[in-house]
């Protein structure tokens, strides 16, 4: 398969998956609408006070994040599973990793970057200063791929398991640690003035080993539940 | 040519069939029969690769269908109980995501040409959730028409089909049969087809 | 030896409550798994004879 | 002909192994009250009472072996599901589903002592210590391996997705230790460990090793009888187990 063909079939999955959503716009509201209610809970449930809310509002975004993020996480694989979609991918003269591939981007696309572009203005509710807002959206650009990457590996081992829901989160919740850490120390380091470049060349580097091995593993994974 | 040799299914702890073997020469169809459960869809996923055999092996112009990988999917056509169409879609969409999802784009010309052989002439730009159950399965049989794989694999091809679309399909397979393609499909009815056709058994 | 009575060694100095507890789980456990384990087995042996059995008495009837 | 060598060798795996482990079984017992006495002996009553910590220390006996084992095993289990990955040997994904409750057990020892050590230490039932914390993590991940394994019914899939899951967290286990290092350094947590103790005497270390053998024959022990069950559950279809002695009598 031509180096070429294989892009311009990566570039299709994307548009397809993103051409679904577009059509069905709820699911995607749903997952940012449930960020932004968790995120705006906190204060009611630890009160107002600007100092304490400023110190706690990374780790409270974050975890919103990645609890959003499961939220979409059983819907990644489950129509095209459900309709036979992913018979046709895994029988494709594609290798099924690049279409998997193509999944897991457009479902950050979907998840992942609506929810790094809407964390600013959640984090006004939460006195965060401009810079600090900065380093938040970048942290969340940077580690919100990786919770596609290795959500769906849980995604794809859990497709048609009976409670997959509540598994999924039980299986990639505590994989999602580093990242929590990584992504909530860049801006309470940042805002500690001791910077935020180590923290997110870390994400960076977590980045890259999860886009090496989320696809193959996924891969592995749908094609075990497939059989 | 495709080869299977002493094929065994195990679902669950049951084996649902064991020593299914034959061979499959270009230009010919293969009618598996059997009642229900026998393991009539278990033995296309086996033959397409999807699921392992318990015992047994598939081979493809000699090699074993799991070394070849994609040079095997390449060549394969496989059409499901579930017919991958999407609602959201429309029909043209549809034929045409599902090609370039099996690595075969087409453009739009041929596409629509496609879906007016099988009788959607005028319903292209409709969502596949308006459309009923048999033109969803034309839906997805266009990919016959799109996807210029030698061997086709088919489940229960004829399911919701009217007569007219039947003696359509038919008309598509022989044409494949007789261009030196290969076939091999269920149904609870026969096929009339011209075509060389065989049958296998499965109890 | 560290203790001059068995009280004494029973106190752990002071802290009991956690050496103990700590040592108390641990065996607690240790022979409960064990024991699991084999009742485990031990169901799955019973299933299979009444298995076998049940298969045999259909084969002797027929 | 290599098609049969090849079933033979994957059916005749557990037949041969269930009576081996059986007879394995009392040995690995055996072993297991041998190390554990003496290495009770030496934590009670050979090594001194500490300086600082008094009698309470004495629970790293148990403590330290146990978050051992509990790393040791999920390494072993990654091992067994990458040979069941790779070349389909169906003892490995048994093993592989035999060894997680014990791992399990003995991360949750290893949380249960750190936190009965940490009352008296440091006046708390939990701190967020690196150490414990990440052996936390890594008990949620044993949960999850047998939530997964549980929730699937055809023991294959189950074998092969547990497969895929303990691979992904042996390659993650290091990655999550040291971001929750890093974390509680940042955040000047406890500073006080359990095994840092300064004056770690030849006599303690004595007395933890043979311990930590004593968890190890122990986790054999209990998971050959596991997987002794399982290979029965799984293969009561084959015709070598109708002819075992314990089913026979």
């Amino acid at each position: 398969m031509a180096e070429t063909s294989i892009l311009s079939t990566l570039g299709a999955v994307i548009r397809r998956d993103l051409l679904l959503a577009l059509r069905r716009k709820s699911d995607v509201l749903t997952t940012l609408f449930f960020f932004v209610i968790v995120v705006s809970l906190f204060p009611l449930g630890i009160g107002p006070e600007m100092a304490m809310l400023r110190q706690i509002a990374p780790g409270v975004l974050w975890v919103a994040a990645l609890l959003a993020t499961m939220l979409s996480l059983p819907r990644l694989f489950a129509a095209d599973h459900a309709d036979g979609t992913l018979e046709q991918m895994a029988l494709s003269a594609v290798p099924l990793g690049v279409l998997v591939t193509g999944k897991i981007v457009a479902h950050w696309l979907l998840s992942g970057l609506p929810l790094a572009l809407l964390a600013p203005v959640l984090g006004l509710q939460f006195d965060l200063p401009a810079d600090a807002l900065g380093v938040m959206v970048l942290a969340l650009l940077i580690g919100t791929p990786v919770l596609s990457l290795i959500g769906a590996v849980g995604a794809g081992l859990t497709l048609g398991v009976r409670g997959g829901g509540v598994l999924v989160s039980l299986l990639v919740l505590p994989l999602y640690v580093p990242v929590l850490i990584f992504g909530a120390g860049a801006v309470e380091s940042h805002i500690g003035g001791l910077g935020a470049t180590a923290h997110l060349s870390l994400l960076a580097a977590f980045l890259a080993l999860a886009a090496f091995f989320g696809p193959w593993a996924t891969t592995v994974a749908l094609r075990i539940a497939l059989e | 040519m495709l080869e299977a040799s002493n094929l065994e299914c195990v679902r669950g702890e049951k084996s649902l069939f064991r020593g299914v073997s034959f061979r499959l020469e270009a230009g010919t169809c293969l009618m598996v029969q059997g009642a229900n459960g026998s393991g009539k869809t278990s033995l296309l996923r086996m033959l397409c690769g999807l699921s392992q055999p318990a015992a047994g092996e598939v081979r493809w112009n000699g090699a074993p269908i799991g070394k070849l990988a994609e040079d095997y999917r390449g060549e394969l056509l496989y059409c499901g109980h579930a017919g991958a169409v999407k609602d959201e879609l429309t029909a043209l969409e549809n034929a045409r995501i599902s090609a370039t999802l099996a690595g075969a784009p087409v453009d739009e010309e041929s596409a629509r040409t496609a879906l007016r052989q099988l009788g959607l002439k005028g319903r292209e730009d409709l969502p596949a959730r308006v459309l009923s159950a048999g033109q969803k399965r034309r839906v997805a049989l266009t990919r016959l028409l799109l996807e210029k794989r030698k061997l086709w694999v088919l489940d229960e091809p004829l399911t919701a089909l009217d007569r007219a679309a039947v003696t359509n399909l038919c008309g598509v397979i022989d044409a494949h049969l007789a261009g030196g393609g290969m076939v091999i499909l269920t149904s609870h009815q026969e096929l009339p087809l011209t075509g060389r056709v065989e049958h296998l058994r499965l109890d | 030896m560290n203790w001059n009575s068995a009280s004494e060694f029973f106190a752990m100095g002071g802290h009991a409550l956690y050496v103990w507890g700590s040592f108390g789980a641990c065996a607690a456990l240790m022979i409960i798994e064990p024991i699991l384990a084999r009742k485990r087995r031990s169901k799955a042996l019973t299933e299979l004879k009444r298995e076998i059995a049940a298969r045999k008495d259909y084969e002797t009837e027929t | 002909m290599s098609n049969r060598l090849v079933n033979w060798f994957k059916f005749a795996s557990p037949q041969t192994f269930y009576p081996l482990a059986g007879k394995l079984i009392p040995w690995f017992w055996a072993l297991t009250a041998a190390f554990g006495l003496a290495g009770l002996y030496i934590g009670f009553f050979v090594a001194p009472t500490d300086a600082q910590q008094g009698e309470g220390y004495r629970i790293i006996f148990i403590h330290v072996p146990a978050s051992w084992m509990s790393m040791f095993i999920y390494l072993v289990m990654a091992f067994w599901a990458a040979l069941g990955l790779g070349f389909n040997t169906r003892l490995s994904g048994m093993m592989a589903s035999a060894l997680a409750p014990t791992g399990a057990l003995m991360a949750f020892l290893s949380l249960w002592t750190g936190a009965l050590w940490g009352k008296p230490m440091w006046g708390t039932w939990w701190v967020w210590d690196a150490r414990l914390t990440s052996e936390l993590i890594l008990f949620f991940l044993y949960l999850g391996f047998i939530a997964l394994q549980s929730a699937i019914d055809d023991p294959r899939r189950a074998d092969k997705a547990g497969a895929v899951l303990a691979l992904v967290g042996v390659v993650n286990i290091p990655i999550i230790y040291f971001s929750v290092k890093w974390w509680n350094t940042l955040h000047q947590g406890a500073s006080v460990s359990l095994t840092k103790s300064p004056s770690m005497a030849q006599t303690m270390l004595w007395g933890m090793l043979l311990m930590a053998l004593a968890f190890w024959m122990y986790s054999i022990a209990v998971s050959l009888t596991r997987v002794r069950a399982i290979i029965l559950e799984r293969e009561r279809h084959a015709g070598w187990v109708e002819e075992l002695g314990e089913i026979r009598s």
